[in-house]
């Protein structure tokens, strides 16, 4: 049996790709149309070499997954409604029988290179560097001649620059030869100036290995020493971002919950559904726009965001209207009914839209990531960070500045006063609690860009939020900002040396500890006010 | 699915006289029977023992409807030994002990000749005393960390060495790159860290450096991966090509695979080899991002068979959605059931005891071509599959292994049972069999 | 004239009632189990251990009854003494197993073997001996329950606070629970147990055996709650719960009050569990989860809080409901077990028992989050 | 041991976020004695109270009752030292009979594993039923605390509270809400606990007040502005002032 598996661990290594033969005609496009990788990268490397402008046109089509290959070796470019014979160029019908390139990581990276090298030559200034960019990442030996030649060439100095730190990569990247030791020494410099995991990577390289000159050597420790210090002062301000992104989730999750807990006293087990259900507006708002307006897909999640609002808000007023109301000043009843409706709400959903995860799309401009320094910042995570402090800004407003917060909190303070007053402490109540519902339907909102989207979603969060309310000191929003932050933070600080579930328990026992010692969290409401 | 109260037989009414016992007992028998008879005579009963509800119906609930549409199409062709098949269908709620529950009501109450149920490794160790306990018969059909061997259980998916080894092989080699660095990144529960500790032990053996080994265990449902991923990046700048094989637990690895996306690092870069990212988890994902990450498996829906097609199209038309996707698990019981109709089939009867014995050996083709065959460990021969995920959620197959892999119940790669095999045929007839000192564990203290 | 005349100790009457009711079914169900096969009066074993479940259950629901119906502590957390106690149970029987483990080590458990542990990590010494693993399943819950307890109740965390650290509680522990590295094996828990003192866990007599203990340990366990409550004490219990600080004018010390109470519960819980785990075979993180200890709230609210026969009521009607319903209507049961919370708390606020005998003491008004804080309800 | 003081209250000061609600209070009682404490709302009154029972920290000066520092122990101490006190609103146990409330009260065991083995004895027979006739509901002993009427409940409390047999008794508007007959029985009921207890009464009732014919402290804004009879300090200008000023 042993043999067995050994004997089909050696074919996989002499063996790559799938299987069937090359195609008839051997020219340059072939490999694209047979099944074999090497041939295939064999045949990009030429193109790319000298393929002319229908050479270009094919990888171009290859990476953008328009090139189909047909019977005995036939290459179409196929966009959309346009087809044409790859080789020619010239317009023709498309067979019937047409099987898309297929690609794997390996074609992917060659393409890239391509990709590059085409680019190198472009009259932009900003592909150019582009380029250098990509070629720098590579650090391919097969490029050098490609780069040098660029660099004779280049005016624009911050391309010149980029070409430069490509070349001391890639110089770097291969086997010391004799007498390169001065070039080598000064891309040792180069790589040195520009720092990051990627240059500290090939110093290091360079640092340990043997053959390499010894003041080469030596240069290149200096070097990654100092790389070093640096990546650790920039980890500690990521580690920083991590828990601001964390505790910015958190803060959302929680927010809703400091007005219906905090503010009216309401325990709302279901708080976590609501997000729940926010985030499932947000995928029918981006399924909807998609079938009906897909210009303006990109900018469905900012249409989902009033709209989740609405929805969860006007849910939250129904829950308060036919289930709370009648619980009132029984908060450990309401804990209760609200979890029972968080069970109901869940099987909903799955019933609704089955148990599954959904796919909620990220637009394109929230993927992907902006360097700052060393600082790698998603953008998603900015976003959410953003948003969170406008909700929390928001929320604030309505609180002090509008008649309803006025209401609220008179209604909070004294009930029967209020109502003397003439408020009309039912209406208060329920808008208070949508509130309350719609405030976690924008937490979903967000949570859908980071998080699964599943009828459990919920669950994963509700803990977690009573925590931050009940740390931050019920009733007090400030107190629920720092609490989340804290927590945030607190997590991410601890996660990296004692991991991921030892953090999160230990900040479990923390805030359980910290509640004993203060049983009303970090901004208590003090004074006999509240006593009697 | 059609709910019918069971008619209760003279002995149940003897238990209904029996105040509350009864009560408890009747309530057992309400189990649901979907019922798809057309031939004559008394049922013969399948169990399906998935979680309909709770964490785990993301994944169990297609396998209970595709056990459905096989029993449902075996009754069409007239049954087994002309007697109808009956499904008897429980949830188990993704509540563990309530899996040992209701593996016991299956077998105890409702007598069913075979179970096809489970998918954690938990949910499987939880039922395999009272299958033991009560010779019944379980077809397991998830991809699992293996160092089991059952004689009441058939593992009809992947065993490590049928989904990992080959999977990191294909890493080493020129065609996956030829990774140099690895880091093992999984949930904390048992398939991963069985699956790490071998993988581990094989890598070095490939000649792998410590330092060129990370490992990492989250919590189930991780969802912020900042940190691991900026340590998995920071891992891969050392300036060797790295890899990363990831265990991660269905759910949290949409967060994951996010957090790859923003953080920039595609598959050119780093590739990611999942084990437990197949067709049903892609559909809860927006796969643009992900382009190029690796998955391995035993069967893809996209590879073109006649018999893949077929059965897609059956799927299709038995759940009237056009777009459900079939996956690897899906398969298992495809295979393992047929293979238990041919050994009642062969064995006449479907008593546990004889269709045990008659399942070795029994040979059905694979929907991905090539012909699984039971072996005396109760597990299959495979053909492992390295798909790249597509854009359109599908995956593309860039490498097979040459020969169909014959699953090992115990793992070469770990000391302590590294001379172990399992083999049900007589003589040896043992799980857990000691090949050096020719001695069956099990039996030598029972 | 005797003090506890009044509602005290006729209310509890039924109480005695329920003990030897549920004795007895525990013991016809056993009996009836080692009955031939085919015999009219016979039991399947399946029966048995769905009995055996429910009555651990019941207790669970008994420990919470006592603190949440007579000391007015909401606790969303007894699952994680219900767990502690399985744990320690679980702990005996996996070293009963010695070296009939898959690996064939005498001294190892399989998942320790398997994540190649060398030896056995100190907290599992001694839990070879059933004596000690018994003293396990008390003690490690009382402590625990204590040290939460004295901090919680001594700066007068209570109400909703209260409820949300129990909460968090057994969240902590689910969590460490799930890391292998913690040496309970993960998330998979302990299981394949084989034996008892000896006593194959397999065979019927066993089976019938566990029954009739885990009847006579809740019959015992309900005659004590009935002790407790009926007593002075009981009445003081209700007096803390209802007006905390009239108690502490009086020279009472609520806190102290509370804990006794509190702790008794916590071990009664792990009792629970202990036999739990014997029954059901298996033990895992998962019994953590906190939405476990908020079910246990519910069965005694459906039977009627501050009854005690009604939480032993509540939690077998709930469970078997939950068995006819997951076999019968999987997809129904979650609409079932959600509205079923819902209708108590809003048209059944005194439970099942409520229904025909008033509840001695309708569940007090809890205060609001705002007063519930300490130096709460001041005049 | 007649004229020792019994209760010595020396410039005590507390705050609530910045409101003194307690402005150099001092305040003497000796044993026996009964003291009228009267002024308007948010003069101290209840803070006051709240130092004398350790449910308040003053922020500085000392409180001494037979020679024990208050300011130093807390309710439960203080209370079997023996101070009792009577809410405003009255607060007995709803849940209980007033047979059972009663027992609670009753001075001795307090200890919770103690009142777990407890059983009724003799003596605490027959304090019951002493009560019982004191507070007048012999009648309505095995009544839910929570069914009877605010006055029975007013009385129930105070049973309590002559049940723990304390040395001082600190009564906070023990007539609010009472009709006329009630108030004056009350009166009565306080006298005639004054023979045996010294007994500190805060009333806004001035006829109450009269009928109890005692020494009357008033209290503005936290600190004592005027000693002395009723009808002295009701002739004092500054605090017609008070009363009359707003």
């Amino acid at each position: 049996m042993r043999k067995l598996g050994l004997a089909c661990l050696l074919a996989a290594l002499c063996l790559g790709g799938g299987l069937g033969e090359a195609s008839a005609q051997a020219d340059d496009f072939s490999g694209l149309a047979g099944p074999q990788f090497e041939e295939m990268s064999a045949s990009i490397t030429a193109l790319a070499a000298h393929g002319g402008p229908q050479g270009d046109a094919a990888l171009q089509a290859l990476e953008d997954r328009h090139l189909f290959s047909g019977a005995d070796g036939a290459l179409f470019i196929h966009d959309g409604a346009v087809c044409q014979n790859a080789r020619t160029g010239e317009a023709a019908s498309c067979p019937e029988d047409l099987k898309p390139v297929r690609l794997n990581n390996r074609i992917r990276t060659v393409l890239a290179g391509a990709h590059a090298l085409r680019e190198l030559s472009s009259a932009e200034p900003d592909v150019r560097l582009k380029a250098a960019q990509a070629l720098y990442a590579r650090h391919d030996m097969t490029m050098l001649p490609a780069l040098e030649q660029a660099m004779s060439t280049e005016k624009v100095p911050r391309v010149h620059e980029k070409l430069m730190q490509a070349h001391a990569a890639t110089v770097l990247a291969q086997a010391p030869a004799e007498g390169t030791q001065a070039t080598r020494l000064k891309a040792v410099g180069y790589l040195a100036e520009v720092g990051g995991l990627e240059a500290r990577g090939l110093l290091a390289n360079v640092a340990a290995s043997a053959v390499e000159a010894p003041e080469v050597r030596h240069a290149a420790q200096r070097a990654v020493s100092r790389i070093d210090w640096h990546l650790r002062v920039w980890s500690v301000l990521q580690n920083a971002f991590y828990g601001l992104s964390y505790g910015s989730v958190l803060l959302l999750a929680a927010t809703g919950l400091a007005i219906t807990f905090g503010v009216m006293g309401v325990i709302n087990m279901a708080h976590g559904e609501m997000m729940m259900i926010g985030a499932y507006v947000t995928w029918l708002v981006q399924q909807g726009i998609r079938m009906t307006v897909p210009a303006l897909e990109p900018i469905a999640i900012l249409i989902a965001i009033p709209v989740a609002f609405v929805v969860c808000g006007g849910i939250g007023v129904v829950i308060e209207r036919s289930l709370i109301r009648f619980l009132y000043g029984r908060p450990l009843e309401t804990l209760l009914a609200t979890w029972g409706l968080s069970l109901v709400l869940q099987q909903v959903i799955r019933s609704v839209f089955g148990p599954t995860n959904i796919a909620v799309q990220t637009p394109a401009w929230l993927s992907g990531s902006l360097m700052v320094g060393g600082l790698d910042i998603t953008l998603n995570r900015l976003a959410i960070l953003v948003f969170a402090g406008l909700v929390l800004a928001g929320l604030m407003f309505v609180l002090r500045r509008t008649t309803l917060g006025l209401q609220m909190r008179a209604v909070t303070q004294n009930r029967r006063m209020a109502a003397l007053m003439g408020i009309r402490t039912p209406k208060v109540d329920a808008l208070a609690f949508g509130l309350g519902a719609g405030l976690a339907g924008l937490a979903g909102v967000a949570v859908s860009q980071i998080d699964n989207v599943s009828p459990n979603l919920g669950q994963s969060y509700i803990i977690d939020s009573f925590m931050v309310v009940v740390f931050g000191g019920v009733g007090n929003l400030w107190g629920t900002l720092a609490a989340a932050m804290a927590l945030g933070m607190g997590g991410k600080v601890l996660e990296p040396t004692i991991g991921a579930v030892s953090a999160k328990i230990a900040i479990l026992v923390l805030v359980i500890v910290y509640i004993q010692r203060h049983p009303r969290g970090m901004f208590p409401v003090r004074g006999r006010g509240i006593e009697s | 699915m059609p709910v019918t109260m069971p008619n209760l037989s003279r002995r149940n009414f003897g238990r209904l006289a029996l105040a509350s016992s009864a009560a408890a007992l009747s309530g057992a028998l309400g189990a649901g029977y979907a019922r798809a008879a057309t031939p004559k005579g008394e049922p013969i009963k399948v169990g399906i023992l998935h979680s309909l509800s709770g964490t785990m119906a993301i994944s169990e609930t297609t396998l209970k409807d595709v056990m459905l549409m096989l029993i449902a199409e075996q009754n069409s062709k007239g049954g087994l030994l002309g007697r109808p098949l009956e499904a008897v269908v429980v949830d188990p709620a993704s509540n563990w002990p309530l899996f040992a529950e209701k593996a016991r009501q299956l077998l105890s109450v409702d007598k069913a000749s075979a179970v096809f149920g489970c998918w954690t490794s938990v949910s499987r160790k939880s039922v395999l005393p009272v299958f033991e306990e009560l010779n019944g018969i379980l077809f397991y059909p998830v991809q699992y960390e293996g160092q089991e061997c059952s004689r009441n259980i058939f593992y009809t998916g992947a065993a490590p060495n049928q989904q990992a080894i080959p999977a990191v092989d294909y890493l080493l080699s020129e065609a996956g790159g030829g990774a140099k660095r690895f880091a093992l990144v999984g949930t904390d529960y048992i398939y991963p860290r069985t699956t790490n500790q071998i993988l581990v032990n094989y890598l070095k053996s490939k000649g792998i450096a410590d330092e060129d080994i990370m490992v990492n265990y989250t919590p189930f449902g991780q969802s912020d991966w900042q940190t691991i991923v900026s340590q998995l990046k920071a891992f891969g700048s050392g300036g060797k090509k790295t890899a990363v094989v990831s265990t991660i637990n269905g759910d949290a690895n949409v967060p994951f695979y996010k957090e790859l996306g923003n953080q920039g690092i595609s598959a050119t870069d780093i590739p990611v080899m999942a084990f437990s990212v197949g067709e049903e988890e892609l559909a809860g994902m927006d796969t643009k991002p992900l382009v190029g990450q690796l998955a391995a498996w035993n069967y893809f829906e996209s590879i073109e068979t006649p018999a893949n097609t077929a059965f897609i199209k059956e799927w299709h038309a038995y759940t009237k959605q056009p777009k459900r996707t079939t996956n690897d698990p899906m398969e298992a019981h495809y295979i393992g059931f047929n293979m238990w109709v041919q050994a009642v089939t062969k064995a006449g009867t479907t008593d546990h005891d004889k269709v045990i014995d008659a399942m070795i050996g029994i040979r059905q083709p694979n929907l991905t071509g090539g012909i699984a065959e039971m072996l005396p460990d109760h597990h299959l021969t495979k053909p492992v599959f390295i798909g790249e995920i597509q854009d359109d959620g599908q995956f593309s197959v860039v490498w097979k292994t040459p020969a169909l892999v014959p699953g090992q119940a115990w793992s070469p790669w770990v000391a302590q049972t590294k001379d172990l095999i399992g083999d049900w045929r007589k003589p040896i007839a043992c799980g857990n069999y000691n090949t050096v000192t020719k001695t069956c564990l099990s039996r030598k203290h029972a | 004239m005797n003090a506890f005349s009044g509602q005290s100790v006729r209310s509890f009457k039924s109480v005695v009632w329920t003990a030897g009711l549920v004795l007895g079914l525990a013991v016809v169900l056993a009996v009836a189990s080692l009955l031939p096969e085919n015999s009219p009066f016979h039991v399947s074993a399946f029966a048995v251990s769905l009995a055996g479940k429910y009555l651990a259950y019941a207790m669970l629901a008994l420990s919470v009854d006592l603190v949440w119906g007579f000391a007015g502590i909401l606790t969303l957390g007894h699952a994680a003494f219900f767990g502690l106690g399985g744990y320690a149970m679980g702990m005996y029987l996996m070293r009963e197993i010695g070296a009939r483990g898959a690996y064939g080590d005498a001294s190892l458990p399989d998942f320790m073997v398997f994540l190649s542990w060398k030896r056995l990590p100190w907290y599992w010494w001694g839990t070879d001996h059933f004596a000690w693993a018994m003293l396990l399943v008390l003690v490690v819950p009382a402590l625990l329950a204590g040290i939460f307890g004295w901090l919680a109740f001594r700066s007068r965390v209570s109400g909703v606070y209260l409820s949300i650290i129990t909460q968090a509680l057994t969240y902590a522990l689910m969590l460490a629970f799930f890391q292998n590295g913690f040496g309970f094996g993960g998330n998979n828990g302990l299981t394949d147990f084989k034996d008892i003192l000896g006593a194959d866990l397999h065979r019927p007599a066993t089976r019938a055996v566990l029954l009739v203990v885990t009847g006579g340990a809740l019959a015992a366990g309900l005659l004590a709650s009935r002790f407790i409550v009926g007593s002075r004490f009981g009445n003081l219990l209700v007096a803390v719960r209802d007006s905390e600080n009239r108690t502490r004018f009086l020279g009472y010390r609520p806190d102290q009050v509370k804990l006794l109470v509190w702790v008794f519960s916590a071990m009664l819980a792990a009792i629970g569990g202990a036999l739990y785990v014997i029954q059901v075979g298996i033990i895992n993180p998962g019994e953590f989860a906190p939405a476990n200890s908020i079910e246990a709230v519910i069965w005694v609210a459906v039977g009627g809080r501050g009854t005690l026969s009604g939480a032993v009521l509540g939690a077998i009607l709930v469970n078997f409901g939950k068995t006819l319903f997951t076999a019968w209507l999987p997809e129904f049961w979650l609409y079932g077990l959600g509205l079923l919370f819902i209708g108590t708390t809003l048209f059944l606020p005194s439970g099942l028992m409520g229904l025909w005998r008033p509840v001695r003491a309708a569940p007090p008004e809890e205060i609001t989050p705002e007063v519930s804080a300490p130096e709460g309800e001041h005049s | 041991m007649t004229d020792a003081l019994l209760l010595d209250v020396r410039n005590v000061s507390v705050s609530f976020d910045g409101f003194r609600a307690i402005n150099a209070l001092s305040l003497a009682l000796k044993a026996g004695e009964m003291r009228a404490i009267v002024g308007p709302n948010g003069a101290g009154k209840t803070t006051m109270m709240d130092i004398i029972t350790g449910k308040t920290r003053p922020d500085s000066g000392t409180v001494t009752f037979k020679g024990h520092d208050l300011t130093r122990l807390d309710e439960p101490v203080i209370a079997r030292l023996g101070i009792g006190r009577k809410f405003q609103k009255p607060t007995v146990f709803e849940a209980l009979t007033v047979t059972e409330n009663l027992l609670l009260s009753l001075k001795g065991i307090r200890s919770p594993f103690s009142v777990l083995f407890a059983r009724e004895s003799v003596q605490e027979r027959q304090r019951l039923a002493e009560l019982l006739s004191l507070i007048r509901l012999e009648n309505m002993a095995d009544f839910r605390a929570g069914d009877m009427s605010h006055g029975q409940k007013q009385w129930l409390e105070i049973g309590m509270l002559m049940g723990q047999e304390p040395d001082l008794l600190l009564v906070d508007e023990p007539v609010a809400g009472m009709t006329d007959a009630e108030t004056m029985a009350t009166a009565d009921l306080l006298r005639e606990i004054n023979k045996t207890r010294s007994v500190v009464v805060v009333e806004h009732d001035m006829d109450f007040v009269r009928a109890l014919d005692v020494p009357v402290t008033v209290l503005h804004e936290g600190s004592v502005l005027a000693e002395g009879t009723l009808d002295e300090v009701s002739a004092d200008p500054r605090v017609i002032e008070v009363y009359l000023g707003r």
